[in-house]
């Protein structure tokens, strides 16, 4: 009952993918075979296959190759069921259940269990755990199993459960008296690992039983970590993989022009902040935020921090291409009157603050820090940009100091976004903004299963945190990907995450 | 021989003791880095809660020094315990990095080291000609460009324009030999451009400074003419510096590579090591520094070794 | 072409050098003939060219230098301007040569007989059996000891005396017709001198070559060779038979060589030995390690006014002694008195009087002056230092030194080292030491370096400022026509212990012990029958 | 006077060229404000422009002025390479001559000491260190200088132990003087050759550690241009056949190699090796 409830609002997110930049001849029908090259620029010697530490986009794309999770986020945008056959809600979304396929055969040749699943979610919530989605994980109050069943239970109403779940650290592996064993990477997914060096390079085989029908069509795929941007360009642009993601904007267009290469962009939730901690001075005051949210020059920002790859920002974390978007939300923009005004409502003739940077934040991030120094100067605003070493930067001065350049690679769902980093005493609240009526409405959406209402609530939640977070937003970054012509992909892809939701080791082709 | 047994023994104790200290040194190192692998590895997403957990699960809640003691104890046993980050064995991680690392510099002395003696010998033979003084600006040249620059420039020219080679060099255990050695060429080109520039230039300075010695006028006036006055009777007597700088330039080679590293996406073991620096790893960090420490300690030790049996004066001793 | 027989023919050789400072004339017209089996011998002082004439005369020259016109012909072989391959044709098998220092000019990575049989062997005159078999034939010749063995030992493992020999049966590997003998025997000692030129000798005379012997030593000379050369700045000074040119010498420059010869210390009264002596040297053993003994219980005074020579030739330990009365090296027992007052054994423990009062001159004035401080400066220092005399008196002093060392002041004052001579070099160096006002100086072979004439003059100079300051010297020297023009006393010592001593007049004329009757007769003198007279003799001592 | 302008006429035209760009360089770095007319953090246009007359050599990634930061890097690269090395001689000549003066026991030590930082890879070294102390350019001054003195304290042991045993030092010694006259007067005037010319050398070795460094984003951090990180960050439009990121890598390359020459020239000089 709940999922045909929510393909009727997230339809209408499909055609923001960016597919449609494709020559149509893109479009054929899906081919099986070939071998596959990509080098991606995440991925270190630190990774492994534990599930409690996956972080980067590598992992990501390693793991939705080898393993199924739950459910899983359709190119539409939709969710749908993956290891779950169906999955449904009771009225009050608390309790959750999802019916487990059968026959599904991992690699080791061991078949699906509900055990399995029980085993791969209580990894992450058991006393003690490391894990990073622990907080997703702990929501559950009771696993059971029913059968074909796997019937979930949690402590408060979530009507995002579903999506929650479908997170690439909630992998289901095979399980041994409820302890999962991740440690080959043996999972149910479409690719076999062949071979594993961290930081290096996967190699995999097409699983020749996988249970999907019409996916994971290469025959075999080398998916490496090329950390510098130079060599990942090169290699691409002389042929020497297929794919190459995170082309800096500003020589996307270079690339382009190389010769049997295309660019596949997605413009997904990826968005940069400079998060102000409300709890110290100046940020205290709603109005000096308001003035540093009218000193940025945000389109200048996009031209040259994103080369144009990219959009504005209007100081919440919800990105145009969600079913809950507020587009009725007055856009922020460079206003140096108006900063000057908010700044005399505050009662201050100028403010003086430094805005703490540094690339590993996001690339470009003290330059952006410096533009925006720059801007705001003409409202009187002095910011110093303090730059910081890009070691230790997300110990040592992210929330640590009172304004810092910030990123996030966005969350599924609106739900999951504000919870992680609004929600007053959540673990990454980096403004630590603390609004009742904001905490109030976004446990209430939680539960709210009348998709009207819902919206209305994320609206109200956004308008919350533009008008009074702490956080500015400037801009959502566009994902950049080059592809060569050898790379076929289907009409319809995923952006709720870069390279079609970092699926497109089983969603595309060899032409 | 008993003398260079002695000198063995001598140094490789000496060799061991500074094993230690640099073990020690980096242990200390790493504890004294801001942030540690739990930190590191969790990176934004951490929260003090799984900080904690992760750090009880490395055992990083113990003191340093107990750490250290563990540690100490299992290399002793030939038990380079796991990676912290991601569990792996250490030797496992480390040994196809070091193999690649050594393939990768095995094939660069391979070019370099008769390279560079062949055109000392000729620069020497022709000291003072135009092929002398060509070869001395083009070396002094190479040895002054930064290798990523030459590095770009290879690349540039033989992958980009030529397109004959390819410009990333991530080779894997899988490859076949063929294979290994075509991905290999570029960076061992670059490596080679740079020492050799060193090795020759030694190479010649060590032989022509031994020119104005009383028994190479000797040789002469014996008759002899100025190839074999080069090759046997100065040679022979210049192999100990010759054989040092050889020995300096392989311990580059293997240990000063990270660049070449980067600039080709060579699996390397330098490059582990930077990995391993910042997520703090530092099992991993230990051995590594370990090897590149041996590796500079046993080469310096064979060059001294070489440099002893080839000169009869230290050898036979009366 | 006046001696068709000839076998080397210079005619108007010239050699140039290029250096900093210009063009120089090493060789300036020399005409030479050598007939086969002759032995001619070219003397002269150091930068005569006499070595660059040796080199010429296997159409060698040195690097910096080329020949500037002349020419020397060998065997009806042009030599001046020959291809390489003609050069190293006629090397080793036809013209061969024989170095001054055989410990530098062998070399060091190869064996003795791998470096006598390299060249029979690569001109295909014998086979390696062969060139083995006869090298140890010609090592026995030349009086090696052990020759079936010594040619399997490395250079550094064989004595400098033997290696001399050494190479001499090397250049003889290939009979050649011609060797060029440069300095044989400079470097060695002089009871070693007499064996290795006998050696010579008799190998010379038995394989009929003929040789060209180049040295400064007149009496080695007059030894050695049939006829006698005098070069002095690149020419020719004159040429006669031996015997000849000693007794009757016609220029000038070659009397004066030989007046050197016969110099002798004019007649002074001797300060008396009856009072305490001012150095006081007793029971001292000392050494390197803790293995070695270079001295061995030895003991002797210098009074006040004296010279004492310590005699001995290399390895005796006379440095060592010097070494452990400057403080260098703390004697492992014994003790230095100084006006019988306690010396402490170690330098740094000395006081800066002690310090001042006793002051060394060195054998190398080349090492023993700052090549980065002039003239002036090196003087000033221990004026001032010791003195404390700054400004205005402290450059009259320096000035009066430099008069006293025969030094003009006005041109030396801000000389540095690298303008001045070898000679004027040790007059700075005895300056300095006399800037210090002592009462005792050691003087380490201080003319061993230099030419007979400059020698002379450093000699005279010495034996005045004794009189003039009143000082006090310990000569060390190997040479014992220096001991004979100096010394008051003579020490002789012989493998660190003390063999015999007494005042010069008592050791010179009657030597009580056999090392030191053979230390003087192996003397070489004037008289060129003298080495045949001395070689039975020797023989027997050794 | 007149002897150092004929010796200046004796000077090899490798040499000659070599001491022309050297005091080119430091020309251009001390008039690098006055000569652009962009701040060296400066945006002024889009990235990667083409070169034209208002941006010579285009823009970078960032759409900064290229000939602005080139001149800038060279000014900070050069400025910081010869601090470095000043420090690092400061540091290896007062250790290796108090080794080779005073002796004793901290000779074996200073040289155990410096053994053991040698058998250390040095470039993984500087990086270590780095990551400990951060990358402001005082410690990166420091950790360059501290393990680079090491190679200048041998040299200068070398060269000071040979000088030592020299009758003149020791004459000094008898006369009583103390290890500072030693030192100033009698042993370090007489390794001048060698010191400048491993000066040059060092200066060369540090200059291209801290390109390195930059190029592995240790070194000089952004915004301050550096070379180093000038050709990492623009490398990529090598792929496509635009040299303009090779410029600063050229001009590291024209630097040592002139001083090179330089070194090449004196050091024959000093030891007067004709050959």
């Amino acid at each position: 009952m709940l999922r045909t409830n929510r393909r009727t609002f997230i339809q209408g997110a499909t055609a923001l993918g960016l597919a449609s930049t494709l020559p149509r001849a893109a479009f054929a029908q899906p081919t099986r075979g070939g071998r596959l090259r990509a080098a991606m620029g995440h991925g270190s010697t630190s990774d492994s296959f534990d599930p409690a530490l996956y972080s980067n986009f590598y992992m990501r794309a390693q793991t939705f190759a080898r393993n199924n999770m739950l459910t899983e986020i359709a190119p539409d945008q939709t969710l749908r069921g993956e290891l779950a056959e169906r999955f449904e809600a009771n009225a009050t979304a608390d309790v959750w259940r999802f019916k487990i396929r059968e026959g599904v055969e991992f690699h080791n040749g061991k078949t699906l269990t509900p055990e399995d699943v029980v085993a791969s979610i209580d990894y992450h919530r058991v006393d003690g755990s490391k894990s990073a989605v622990k907080s997703s994980a702990e929501s559950i109050a009771e696993i059971s199993i029913d059968g074909p069943w796997v019937v979930m239970t949690l402590h408060e109403p979530n009507a995002d459960f579903a999506y929650l779940i479908s997170d690439f650290h909630f992998s289901i592996f095979p399980s041994e008296n409820g302890k999962i064993d991740f440690s080959e990477g043996v999972g149910t997914g479409g690719y076999v690992v062949e071979s594993y060096e961290p930081g290096v390079r996967t190699e995999f085989k097409r699983f020749a039983n996988y249970w999907k029908p019409d996916s994971a069509y290469f025959d075999e795929i080398e998916l490496l970590t090329v950390a510098d941007k130079t060599a990942r360009i090169t290699a691409i642009a002389t042929g020497q993989v297929d794919i190459a993601d995170r082309i800096d904007a500003t020589t996307a267009s270079r690339v382009e022009s190389a010769s049997g290469v295309r660019l596949f962009r997605t413009s997904g939730p990826q968005h940069f902040s400079f998060a102000m901690n409300v709890t110290q001075d100046p940020f205290t005051d709603r109005n000096v935020r308001l003035a540093l949210k009218y000193a940025v020059n945000r389109e200048e920002m996009v031209e040259k921090i994103l080369g144009g790859y990219g959009s504005v920002g209007n100081d919440h974390p919800i990105p145009s291409s969600s079913p809950y978007f507020n587009a009725d939300l007055e856009q922020h923009s460079y206003d140096p009157d108006r900063a000057r005004f908010h700044m005399k409502e505050a009662g201050l003739d100028s403010i003086s603050t430094e805005l703490h940077a540094a690339d590993a934040a996001f690339t470009g991030a003290v330059d952006a820090a410096t533009l925006y120094s720059e801007s705001a100067r003409a409202a009187g605003i002095d910011i110093k940009v303090a730059r910081e070493p890009n070691d230790g930067y997300w110990k040592n001065i992210w929330r640590n100091k009172p304004w810092a350049a910030s990123f996030w690679s966005g969350r599924p769902t609106a739900d999951a976004m504000f919870s992680l980093t609004y929600a007053s005493g959540a673990p990454w609240n980096e403004t630590a903004w603390n609004n009742e009526r904001f905490d109030k409405i976004l446990i209430a959406a939680r539960g709210e299963l009348d998709e009207g209402k819902r919206r209305e609530m994320y609206h109200e939640m956004q308008k919350l945190v533009h008008d009074d977070g702490g956080a500015v937003v400037p801009m959502f970054a566009d994902y950049i990907v080059g592809l060569r012509d050898t790379v076929a992909t289907p009409e319809v892809t995923g952006n709720n995450l870069d390279l079609d939701g970092l699926r497109f080791l089983e969603r595309w082709w060899m032409a | 021989m008993n003398p260079i047994l002695i000198l063995i023994a001598k140094r490789l104790g000496l060799g061991l003791l500074t094993l230690w200290f640099v073990s020690f040194g980096v242990f200390f190192a790493i504890e004294a880095l801001p942030g540690d692998t739990a930190e590191a590895i969790l990176g934004q997403s951490a929260t003090p809660e799984t900080v904690a957990a992760l750090r009880k699960e490395l055992h990083l809640n113990q003191p340093a020094l107990l750490r250290y003691w563990n540690w100490q104890i299992a290399v002793l046993t030939g038990d380079f315990g796991t990676s912290l980050s991601n569990g792996r064995p250490v030797s496992e991680l480390i040994g196809t990095r070091l193999g690649n690392t050594m393939f990768l510099a095995g094939m660069a002395a391979l070019i370099s080291v008769p390279l560079a003696l062949c055109l000392g010998l000729l620069a020497a033979l022709w000291r003072n000609s135009l092929f002398d003084r060509l070869i001395n600006a083009v070396t002094l040249t190479s040895i002054s460009m930064p290798e990523f620059f030459i590095g770009y420039v290879l690349i540039f020219a033989f992958a980009i324009r030529a397109g004959i080679l390819p410009p990333m060099s991530a080779i894997s255990p899988t490859m076949g030999l063929p294979d290994r050695i075509v991905f290999t060429i570029l960076p061992a080109l670059t490596l080679t451009l740079v020492v050799v520039a060193h090795m020759m230039r030694m190479t010649r300075a060590s032989l022509v400074n031994l020119l104005s010695l009383p028994y190479v006028e000797m040789a002469r006036l014996k008759g002899a003419r100025e190839m074999r006055v080069i090759l046997f009777h100065v040679l022979p007597n210049a192999l100990g510096p010759i054989v040092t700088v050889i020995a300096l330039n392989l311990a580059y080679l293997i240990t000063g590579v990270v660049v070449v590293e980067v600039v080709f996406v060579y699996p390397g073991l330098g490059q582990l090591l930077v990995d391993s620096v910042s997520s703090r790893d530092l099992p991993v960090v230990q051995v590594s520094c370990m090897i590149f420490a041996s590796a500079y300690i046993l080469l310096n030790l064979t060059a001294d070794v070489i440099a002893i049996v080839s000169d009869p004066r230290q050898l036979h001793r009366t | 072409m006046s001696d068709p027989t000839a076998l080397l023919k210079l005619r108007d050789l010239r050699l140039d050098g290029q250096g900093a400072s210009g063009t120089t004339h090493i060789l300036r017209g020399i005409d030479l003939d050598l007939a086969k089996g002759e032995v001619l011998g070219v003397i002269g002082e150091s930068g005569a060219g006499k070595s660059s004439l040796g080199l010429a005369a296997m159409g060698f020259c040195r690097n910096g230098c080329r020949f500037a016109g002349g020419s020397a012909n060998f065997d009806g072989n042009e030599l001046i301007g020959a291809r390489p391959a003609v050069l190293s044709g006629l090397r080793s098998t036809r013209i061969a040569y024989v170095a001054q220092s055989a410990a530098a000019s062998f070399n060091p990575a190869w064996r003795l007989i791998d470096q006598y049989c390299e060249f029979p062997v690569l001109r295909g005159l014998m086979d390696r059996k062969a060139a083995e078999k006869d090298a140890i034939e010609i090592y026995e010749q030349l009086r090696l000891p052990n020759p079936k063995e010594i040619g399997f030992r490395y250079p550094h493992q064989v004595s400098g005396g033997q290696l001399q020999r050494a190479m001499t049966a090397m250049a003889m590997s290939c009979r050649p017709d011609l060797i060029i003998f440069d300095e044989p025997t400079t470097a060695l000692d002089v009871t070693t001198q007499i064996e290795v030129l006998s050696a010579i000798r008799s190998a010379v005379n038995e394989l009929g070559t003929a040789a060209l012997y180049i040295t400064h030593d007149l009496a080695v000379v007059a030894q050695m060779a049939d006829r006698i050369m005098v070069m002095r700045h690149g020419e020719v000074v004159e040429e006669a038979a031996t015997r000849t040119m000693l007794d009757a010498p016609r220029e000038a420059y070659t009397k004066s060589l030989w007046a050197v010869r016969n110099i002798r210390p004019p007649a002074k009264p001797l300060p008396p030995t009856d009072t305490a002596p001012l150095m006081q040297i007793s029971n001292v053993t000392a050494g390197y390690g803790s293995n070695d003994t270079a001295l061995q219980d030895i003991g002797f005074d210098v009074h006040a006014g004296r010279t004492r020579a310590v005699v001995g030739e290399s390895g005796s330990g006379k440095s060592t002694a010097a070494r452990v009365i400057a403080g260098l090296l703390p004697p492992r027992s014994g003790e230095v008195r100084l006006d019988g007052q306690l010396l402490p054994p170690d330098y740094r423990k000395r006081s800066r009087d002690q310090l001042r009062k006793v002051q060394l001159i060195y054998q190398m004035a080349d090492t023993a002056l700052n090549p980065r401080q002039r003239i002036g400066d090196i003087i000033a220092r221990p004026v001032s230092f010791y003195a404390g005399l700054r400004g205005r008196a402290l450059r009259e002093r320096v000035r009066e030194i430099l008069s006293d060392i025969e030094l003009d002041p006005d041109t030396y004052m801000d000389r540095s080292p690298a303008e001045l001579s070898g000679g004027q070099k040790q007059r700075v160096g005895i300056g300095r030491a006399l800037a210090a006002e002592p009462q005792f100086i050691i003087c380490d072979e201080v003319t061993s370096a230099l030419d007979q004439i400059v020698a002379e003059n450093i000699l005279t100079l010495l034996q005045r400022v004794q009189r003039d300051y009143g000082l006090s010297y310990m000569f060390i020297t190997h040479d014992l026509s220096t001991v004979r023009a100096i010394a008051d006393d003579v020490t002789v010592m012989q493998r660190g212990k003390i063999v015999e001593q007494g005042t010069a007049t008592h050791i010179l004329e009657c030597p009580q012990h056999e090392y030191t009757r053979k230390l003087l007769a192996s003397v070489p003198e004037m008289d060129p029958d003298w080495l045949s007279k001395q070689v039975s003799g020797v023989d027997s001592i050794v | 006077m007149k002897t150092r302008l004929a010796n200046l006429r004796q000077v090899p035209p490798t040499a000659l060229f070599g001491i022309v760009i050297v005091i080119l360089y430091i020309v251009l770095a001390i008039l690098t404000p006055a000569l652009t007319p962009y701040s060296q953090r400066e945006i002024v246009g889009g990235a990667f422009l083409p070169w034209t007359s208002a941006h010579p050599l285009g823009t970078d990634s960032l759409g900064r002025d290229m000939l602005t930061r080139l001149l800038y890097g060279g000014r900070n690269t050069l400025g910081i390479a010869f601090v470095t090395t000043i420090l690092a001689f400061a540091i290896g000549m007062a250790a290796g001559l108090v080794a080779v003066t005073v002796g004793g026991w901290l000779e074996p030590i200073l040289s155990r000491i410096v053994d053991m930082l040698m058998s250390i890879p040095q470039l993984i070294f500087k990086l270590f260190l780095l990551s400990i102390f951060g990358t402001s350019i005082p410690t990166l001054i420091l950790v360059i200088a501290v393990l680079d003195s090491t190679r200048v304290f041998r040299l200068t042991r070398a060269a000071a132990s040979s000088i030592a045993v020299m009758d003149y030092v020791e004459a000094a010694r008898l006369r009583g003087e103390g290890p500072w006259w030693l030192m100033t007067r009698e042993i370090l005037p007489n390794i001048t050759a060698p010191l400048i010319a491993e000066f040059g050398l060092r200066f060369c070795f540090v200059f291209l550690a801290i390109a390195a460094l930059s190029f592995l984003g240790l070194g000089i951090q952004p915004p301050l241009a550096d070379w180093g990180s000038m050709v990492r960050e623009n490398a990529t439009l090598i792929t496509f056949g635009d040299i303009t990121p090779l410029i600063p890598a050229a001009a590291i390359a024209v630097l040592t190699i002139s001083v090179n020459f330089i070194v090449d020239w004196m050091l024959h000089k000093s030891t007067g090796l004709k050959e």
